[in-house]
């Protein structure tokens, strides 16, 4: 409901209004930035790719004739060599031993939009399972590339994750436009919201941002006016400056194309990073240390991996390996979110008006009370009763953490009672308390304090699934039938692009 | 704002702007001069971002165009001649193109074999007999009317020269045979064997021919066995060559009953369809 | 394969020859699993104790998974009750407190561990308990409600036995995920659907049951029940029309509408109570207490309950009755509701959102309708398996109450669902059984 | 009762010529059936483009030549050599044996490509197969004809196949990628909902002849580029749903005269296009109060396919309507239209209905909740 309103509130006043207090995604000092552009109507073929780690270093690769295959391998060996220098550039710096060590910092991709993390999964998986030798060899790194891309873009997919991110989903989880979620997805529209241009009132910007002339789409589309106008007429100049093999009409036309493309992809390249800007003026939240952790972990597993020459990812995923994924996914999902709404009050707001959280002031405590736990030992459960106005929606048996009390505190709902306006809650504190008998001072809440709780998303046991080459009979396919799906594909080779008419 | 870049950016949202409202008013001349401006603050942004930027990387040399060959000379009926000739079958501009490219040297394009087709029923009519062969296209089973998408040669016969329902795979399992023919002898030849676009051909025909990939495909064409897509090319071709033979064989008739001479080459008016009507 | 011929006359010889069947291919060895498909109240149940019974006379130890503690308890108290002189086990997480009707059984063990429950010969608990267990293989499981067990969960507890019999009702509601992905569509192991789907695409062949009788629905509503929800098989309802009735213990004054409604549904065996046409918030507090205070009058004016069971008539409580609503909220909102009703035994109605319903039986059912009021119909609020649940719960009547203007959703409902390949549409279609469902509803129009 | 309305959709166009119906703009049916002002600018053959632009929200729909071109090459490529391809796939996945190949192509007649003569010669050869008599297994571009609301539509699919146990199949060729068994479902569903116009027109077509619908297979066929390569591949769209829903809206096509009846006397979109210069004479004003007059259902996702969306989000915005901001925040503030009312009663500036009482409650507790920590961080924005 808070953030219905922050977007209503938007809307009225035609200003952003703030949605979190923090930034609940890392940022690093040094994110590379893609703005990858695909040509309409093929099968991931990639136009251009603007690539750097700053607003003044920036690559621009452009492939002229996207339908030709060895051009395209060409682009992705560029594009590659680049990421793969910037990627090599985390795997140095190690910190702990053995099995435990990773790399302390990890990778950090921004594109704009879900599309072009689309963009980046198609090329990863054109790329991934290309060879170095045999027919229709290509350059070493296409392949690994292809991998790692495969693996940036899974973990894009997971919640609370930072490796690669659509710029416009950070902004958007920050501020909360007058505008549908639809249209958040368009940068331009999204940066007309949080910071017109000088002079440009948001209504003016707004019109700018949809239109293709002043704000040319951040992909991976292009616009087809553009398309028709200008990209088509270009790229056909330079299919007769190849034919007819004039090594000057050649540059030429290449020159003219690249200066197309970069009229195009320019605007996005200055915006995504007067957005980066913008962000990085946004507290980092606490708890964002902690997942960055954990991408570092897994970055470094990864990195092993491929150090130890693994397999490509597969096409899809095995009956284990999804169920394992799915497991992965929900787990950091819930994570994240009472991460999210741990750290931050307008996040914790928002589930208070939902009625998923509750804040209030503690009418009553009972700091003495003691239980008899099943292994018979006498433990302090102390009674704490919130007076709150919160419209509680939570059952009697919820478990709770509170972001008001120190670090471990724990609650379970005993009882919730409306009482005219408000509701009383009682919750009984079962942990976070010490190892004595008395509970430590500052443990447990005391009359006329204030405090939140929220569901605890607790702690759930990693599912065992069976061995991965033990796929059990309810979900692999009998002995007579063929396995489908093995790790690389037969036809890798095979897969190739075609008849270019 | 002091900051050359940012004036710079200025100027290039103004000069933005500026053509939207150029191309809106549908001042297309004041847009382009425009955006000639838009290219040079571009390029001066470009050149702001860092002096040691390094240059765009030079243009990738294109690969060597293919010296001209011998029989490059040949006026291109000649070639659409004896590409057909090596099929045997009518065929669509581009496969004939395709078998062209794989077999014989010299230029042959799409577009030159479209406007030479429109040339081919003029110089008939102007002077019918002046040329050894012209290239019509082929017949509709039914209506005789032509099916412009195909060409054939005078020589042929009518059968040949007509397609009914089941002649369109039939021509191609024909073609498929032919050409592997044609890689077969090259391969037996003296010469550097098949070139790369004949076993390509080859290889997009084996692919749709059930039976005749090598069982253990790796899936490219160095592996094709010309002799195994004939022999799969045939048995498919028994399946259909007598209900083909049958209804080609009664068009012929009847085109050779109903058709003036130049109407059994360049097909019957398109009032043939009240023919249809009345005998549906 | 389906392999019933279900056409005998009489109801319960019907399901006498599908249990039969069903027993038979238990029996045949030749089967890694046996399926049972059950509509609402077809003696599920009763099947899985039969079933657990017949393989513990064989010799077999089985296990048996069902999805809930709830689910569990109920299972142990009906065995229990039906064969006492098998020693069962209850596996159970720490701090599980057993409800008082199991505490005093004789014949039951509670355990934390296999090792606990060593002495008993057929051993019970949740999908997510057995996921615990390791290195332990029985010759059968009785997987219990297992179209509402996601496939990921089939194989953390497939290694714990050989063979399986799956029982569930396909027409409810399907297990989900929060995390929105489409990596897995199309795949035959997609991981959030559920088991029996998962195993029966690997396993071509397993013999597929369906038990043909709805001992549970009353024959006003088992027809209506079928075509809705089970459009490609037929059920018939196990008791004749006369068989039950509801009846009134004093006459009705006052409150017009709500007896009005009341005696429709008595009467009829439906009810639509229809608001005025409004565009709320879920939690509009007008639908919620009209639910609410049709549960309170009808414990105000007290009922009589005949059927096959009381055929000298009952007094309906307040545990007989349920509300059903969609989302938790709503929930929340009609047990307060519920209390301001001013009837002392209304709080002890049950309330529950149609996935916590599910399996469960009562002798009249309130459901605020999952499209009462909105503006627009999403999948989630047209999805077949929420309505079926909440409109087959109910052995005497059933009463729905909603806002005028759902005839007009579903006309004007843009078809947005995203198309995938290869992937059969799932039937029944949502839009039809709503449409169905609203057929039948407006012959039993209140308009209040 | 037809004619009238008949007249009145004629008289809501105007001078323009009646744009027909195609596969397309039947399946756009199924978009917003809520929207007023669509349902009568389809229903009229209204060109809702160019009164878009004539309003001042030109739409910024286009197809990029690039995409043109290789959805017409790819086709083109896929039918190559006697549909070698598509025979391979179709083999493949509807099982078509041996012998059945027959090829007609029904792009014309005899040279004669309009659409009346295309109609009937696909008439005679497609219930000659359906019936036994004729020998066709792939008939390339039939023209299918289908009377939508009194109009006539006419529609072509790329393919129908017949198979030899007496089905026909529709088969759609495009040139978006199916990667690894999936392709983009807006793509798949679009191809998949004008699939279905074919479906329910080649129907009516053998119901003619006394044929049933299960001659017609509502599974489609969906043939496109495999991977990354230019090779095709097939998949199977099961478009049960796609077909129904598709009819309920052709039904509803023919209620159109109870929207026509709430329409005030003498209302038209008419452009009064200029016979020389081509541009529209009509004041845009006029215009603009003209389809004021018709109450239109904006939801973002019009964005997507709508000639009128920027219209009527242009609409929506000046109205402060909560549609502005989409289907979550509309669902969260249910009963609640506006801006101003829903920050009037959050502000506890406006004074609830009864019916508003619970809203107001909610908006009034997170405006204060939002206040307490704006407080504390230091403002909105």
């Amino acid at each position: 409901m808070l953030s219905a309103l922050a977007h209503v509130e938007a809307m009225e006043t035609l200003e952003v209004v703030h949605q979190t207090e923090f930034r609940h995604r890392r940022l690093s000092g040094r994110p590379l930035v893609i703005i990858p552009l695909t040509m309409a109507g093929e099968a991931g073929a990639p136009l251009a790719a603007m690539v750097g780690t700053a607003k003044r270093d920036m690559t621009l690769l452009v492939v002229p004739q996207p339908r030709n295959r060895d051009q395209r391998f060409t682009f992705a060996a560029e594009l590659g060599q680049i990421v793969m220098r910037y990627i090599d550039s985390y795997r140095q710096d190690r910190r702990g031993d053995g099995e435990r060590s990773h790399y302390s910092d990890a990778p950090q991709i921004l594109v704009p939009n879900h599309g072009g993390i689309k963009a980046l999964a198609d090329l990863g998986r054109m790329c991934r399972f290309r060879s170095a030798s045999g027919p229709y060899a290509v350059p070493d790194v296409v392949p690994e590339f292809g991998m790692w891309l495969t693996f940036l873009v899974d973990t894009s997919e997971q919640a609370g994750t930072s490796m690669l991110m659509p710029v416009t989903a950070m902004l958007s989880e920050h501020w909360a436009t007058g505008q549908s979620t639809l249209e958040d997805q368009n940068l331009a529209s999204l940066m007309a919201w949080i910071a017109p241009p000088d002079g440009l009132s948001v209504e003016q910007a707004l019109a700018d941002a949809e239109n293709p002339d002043i704000c040319p789409p951040a992909g991976p589309a292009t616009s087809p006016e553009f398309d028709n106008r200008h990209l088509a007429p270009a790229i056909q100049r330079f299919d007769a400056a190849h034919t007819l093999g004039d090594p000057h009409d050649l540059a030429t036309a290449q020159a003219e194309l690249r200066d197309l493309v970069a009229e195009q992809v320019k605007p996005t390249w200055r915006m995504m990073w007067t957005a980066i800007s913008l962000l990085r003026s946004v507290p980092e939240a606490p708890r964002t240390a902690k997942r960055f952790e954990r991408d570092c972990v897994s970055f470094t597993s990864y990195s092993d991996y491929r150090d130890a020459g693994g397999f490509p990812q597969r096409k899809r995923d095995t009956a284990i390996g999804a169920a394992q994924r799915l497991s992965r996914l929900e787990r950091a999902l819930a994570d994240f979110e009472a991460d999210m709404a741990f750290d931050d009050p307008f996040v914790l707001a928002d589930r208070r008006s939902a009625g998923e959280a509750f804040a209030g002031t503690v009418e009553e405590s009972v700091p003495g009370r003691m239980v008899t736990t099943a292994k018979n030992r006498r433990v302090p459960r102390p009674y704490v009763t919130l007076r709150t106005d919160d419209p509680v929606r939570l059952a009697a048996g919820t478990k709770l953490i509170s972001p008001s009390m120190p670090a471990g505190h724990k609650a379970v709902i005993a009882s919730v009672h409306p009482d005219g306006d408000t509701t009383l809650v009682t919750v009984e504190v079962t942990g976070g308390m010490g190892r004595s008998r008395t509970p430590n001072p500052g443990t447990v809440p005391e009359p006329g304090q204030r405090l939140a709780y929220l569901p605890d998303p607790g702690w759930r046991p990693t599912p065992v699934f069976p061995a991965s080459d033990h796929t059990p009979w309810t979900h692999s396919p009998g002995p007579d039938e063929p396995d489908t799906d093995s790790a690389v594909p037969e036809d890798a080779a095979a897969e190739e692009w075609g008849h270019e008419d | 704002m002091s900051d050359p870049l940012d004036a710079l950016e200025k100027s290039i949202s103004t000069l933005r702007r500026a053509i939207r409202d150029a191309s809106a008013a549908g001042d297309t001349e004041r847009a382009s001069e425009l955006r000639a401006q838009l290219r040079r603050a571009e390029r001066a942004w470009d050149a702001l971002l860092d002096a040691d930027e390094p240059a765009p990387a030079p243009p990738r040399p294109a690969p060597e165009a293919a010296p001209a060959a011998r029989g490059a000379q040949l006026p291109a009926r000649e070639h659409v001649h004896r590409a057909l000739m090596l099929l045997g079958t009518p065929a669509a501009p581009k496969l004939i193109v395709g078998v062209h490219e794989a077999f014989f040297p010299g230029e042959l394009s799409a577009s030159k074999l479209s406007s030479l087709r429109r040339d081919e029923e003029r110089s008939y009519r102007s002077s019918p007999g002046a040329r050894p062969y012209y290239l019509p296209p082929a017949l509709a089973h039914d209506l005789l009317t032509p099916v412009r998408a195909l060409v054939t040669i005078s020589t042929w016969t009518l059968e040949q020269r007509i397609i009914g329902p089941h002649s369109p795979r039939v021509d191609f399992l024909t073609g498929a045979i032919r050409i592997a023919e044609a890689v077969h002898t090259a391969a037996q030849s003296a010469g550097n064997g098949p070139s790369p676009e004949a076993l390509r051909l080859l290889w997009r025909f084996a692919v749709n021919i059930p039976d005749a990939m090598p069982k253990s495909a790796s899936g490219h064409e160095s592996a094709l066995d010309p002799e195994q897509v004939i022999e799969a090319a045939r048995a498919e071709l028994d399946v259909h060559a007598d209900a083909d033979r049958a209804v080609r064989a009664e068009a012929s008739r009847r085109a050779r009953k109903s058709l003036s001479d130049d109407q059994q080459l360049f097909g019957a008016p398109s009032q043939g369809v009240t023919y249809l009507r009345a005998r549906a | 394969m389906r392999t019933d011929d279900t056409t005998a006359p009489d109801p319960a010889a019907a399901a006498n020859v599908a249990t039969t069947a069903i027993l038979a291919d238990l029996a045949d060895t030749r089967h890694k699993a046996v399926v049972v498909d059950s509509p609402p109240g077809a003696g599920k149940s009763t099947l899985v104790i039969r079933a657990a019974q017949e393989l513990t006379a064989g010799g077999e130890r089985p296990i048996i998974v069902a999805q809930t503690n709830n689910q569990v308890d109920d299972l142990i108290e009906n065995l229990t009750e039906k064969h006492p002189d098998i020693p069962v086990g209850r596996l159970s997480a720490t701090g599980y407190s057993p409800p008082p009707a199991l505490v005093g059984l004789a014949n039951t063990t509670v355990g934390r561990t296999l090792d606990d429950l060593a002495g008993c010969q057929i051993i019970v608990g949740t999908a997510a308990k057995w996921a615990t267990v390791r290195d332990s293989t029985f010759g059968w499981a009785i997987l219990d409600e297992s179209y509402q067990m996601r496939s990921d969960m089939l194989l953390q507890i497939v290694e714990r036995f050989d063979r399986g019999l799956f029982v569930g009702d396909p027409g409810q509601l399907d297990p989900f995920t929060i995390v929105g992905t489409e990596r897995w569509i199309g795949l035959p192991h997609d991981p959030t659907q559920n088991g029996v789907s998962v195993m029966l695409e690997h396993n071509p062949g397993i013999p597929v049951h369906r038990l043909p009788v709805s001992w549970r629905l009353p024959s006003s509503a088992a027809p209506t029940v079928n075509e809705a929800f089970y459009p490609f098989t037929g059920f018939t309802a196990g008791t004749d029309h006369g068989t039950r009735a509801l009846g009134f213990d004093t006459a009705g004054f006052g409150s017009t509408d709500l007896d009005e409604t009341l005696t429709m549904a008595f009467a009829t065996g439906w009810a639509l109570h229809e608001l005025k046409r409004r565009h709320v918030p879920r939690t509009d507090t007008e639908t919620i207490q009209t639910a609410a205070n049709l549960a309170g009058r009808l414990l105000e004016r007290g009922a009589v309950a005949t059927c096959e069971r009381n055929p000298d008539g009952r007094p309906l409580t307040a545990r007989d009755i349920a509300i059903g609503v969609v989302h938790r909220d709503q929930a929340d909102l009609v047990r307060t509701a519920l209390t301001r009703t001013g009837h002392p035994d209304a709080p002890d109605v049950a309330v529950d959102t149609a996935n916590r319903l599910q399996g469960r039986e009562f002798e009249v059912v309130i459901v605020v309708h999952p499209l009462s009021g909105r503006r627009d119909a999403t999948a989630f609020h047209l999805e077949t398996g929420r309505l079926c649940v909440l409109a087959s719960r109910h052995r005497q009547a059933c009463i729905v109450v909603a806002r005028e203007g759902i005839a007009d959703l579903l006309d004007s409902h843009p078809s947005m669902d995203p198309v995938h390949l290869s992937v059969p549409a799932k039937f029944p279609d949502g839009w039809e059984a709503n449409q169905v469902m609203l057929a039948k509803l407006s012959q039993h129009r209140v308009a209040a | 009762m037809k004619a009238p309305v008949d007249d009145r959709l004629a008289a809501l166009r105007g001078s323009a010529k009646r744009r027909p119906y195609n596969a397309r703009s039947l399946a756009a049916l199924e978009n917003n059936p809520r929207c007023t002002l669509r349902a009568l600018l389809d229903a009229s053959g209204s060109d809702k483009a160019a009164i878009a632009e004539h309003a001042g929200y030109p739409s910024p729909f286009g197809q990029s030549a690039f995409a043109f071109a290789r959805g017409n090459a790819f086709e083109a490529m896929v039918k190559d050599n006697g549909c070698a391809e598509l025979l391979r796939v179709l083999r493949e996945t509807l099982k078509l044996t041996l012998p059945e190949v027959a090829y007609l192509d029904l792009n014309d007649v005899g040279g004669d490509g309009s659409n009346e003569t295309r109609r009937d010669r696909t008439a005679e050869v497609l219930l000659q197969a359906a019936q036994g008599t004729g020998d066709g297994t792939l008939f390339d571009h039939p023209m299918l004809y289908l009377e939508v609301g009194g109009q006539e539509a006419f529609l072509e699919p790329d393919l129908v196949a017949f198979r030899i146990d007496g089905r026909f199949y529709i088969v759609e060729i495009k040139s978006f990628p199916i990667i690894d068994g999936q392709a983009d479902p807006a793509q798949v569903r679009s191809a998949t909902t004008q699939a279905c116009a074919y479906v329910i027109a080649l129907r009516a077509l053998l119901e003619e002849a006394g044929i049933g619908p299960e001659a017609v297979s509502d599974t489609v066929v969906l043939v496109a580029p495999k991977d990354f390569t230019n090779r095709p591949t097939a998949a199977f769209v099961d478009a049960r749903k796609q077909v129904s829903a598709l009819t309920r809206q052709l039904a509803r096509l023919e209620r159109i005269s109870d929207l026509v009846d709430l329409l005030p006397e003498g209302l038209t979109f008419d452009l009064d296009i200029d016979k020389d210069d081509k541009r529209p004479r009509r004041p845009a004003e006029e215009l603009a109060e003209a389809l004021e007059q018709v109450p239109a259902t904006y939801r973002p996702d019009c964005l997507n396919h709508c000639e009128m969306a920027y219209y009527c989000r242009a609409r929506a915005r000046a109205e402060a309507s909560l549609d502005v901001l989409g289907p979550a925040v509309r669902e969260q503030l249910g009963g609640i239209d506006t801006v101003t009312m829903a920050l009037g009663l959050a502000r506890g500036q406006l004074t609830p209905t009864a019916d508003q009482s619970d809203m107001a409650a909610a908006l009034r507790h997170a405006a204060r909740l939002r206040a307490e920590l704006t407080g504390e961080v230091g403002g909105a924005a």
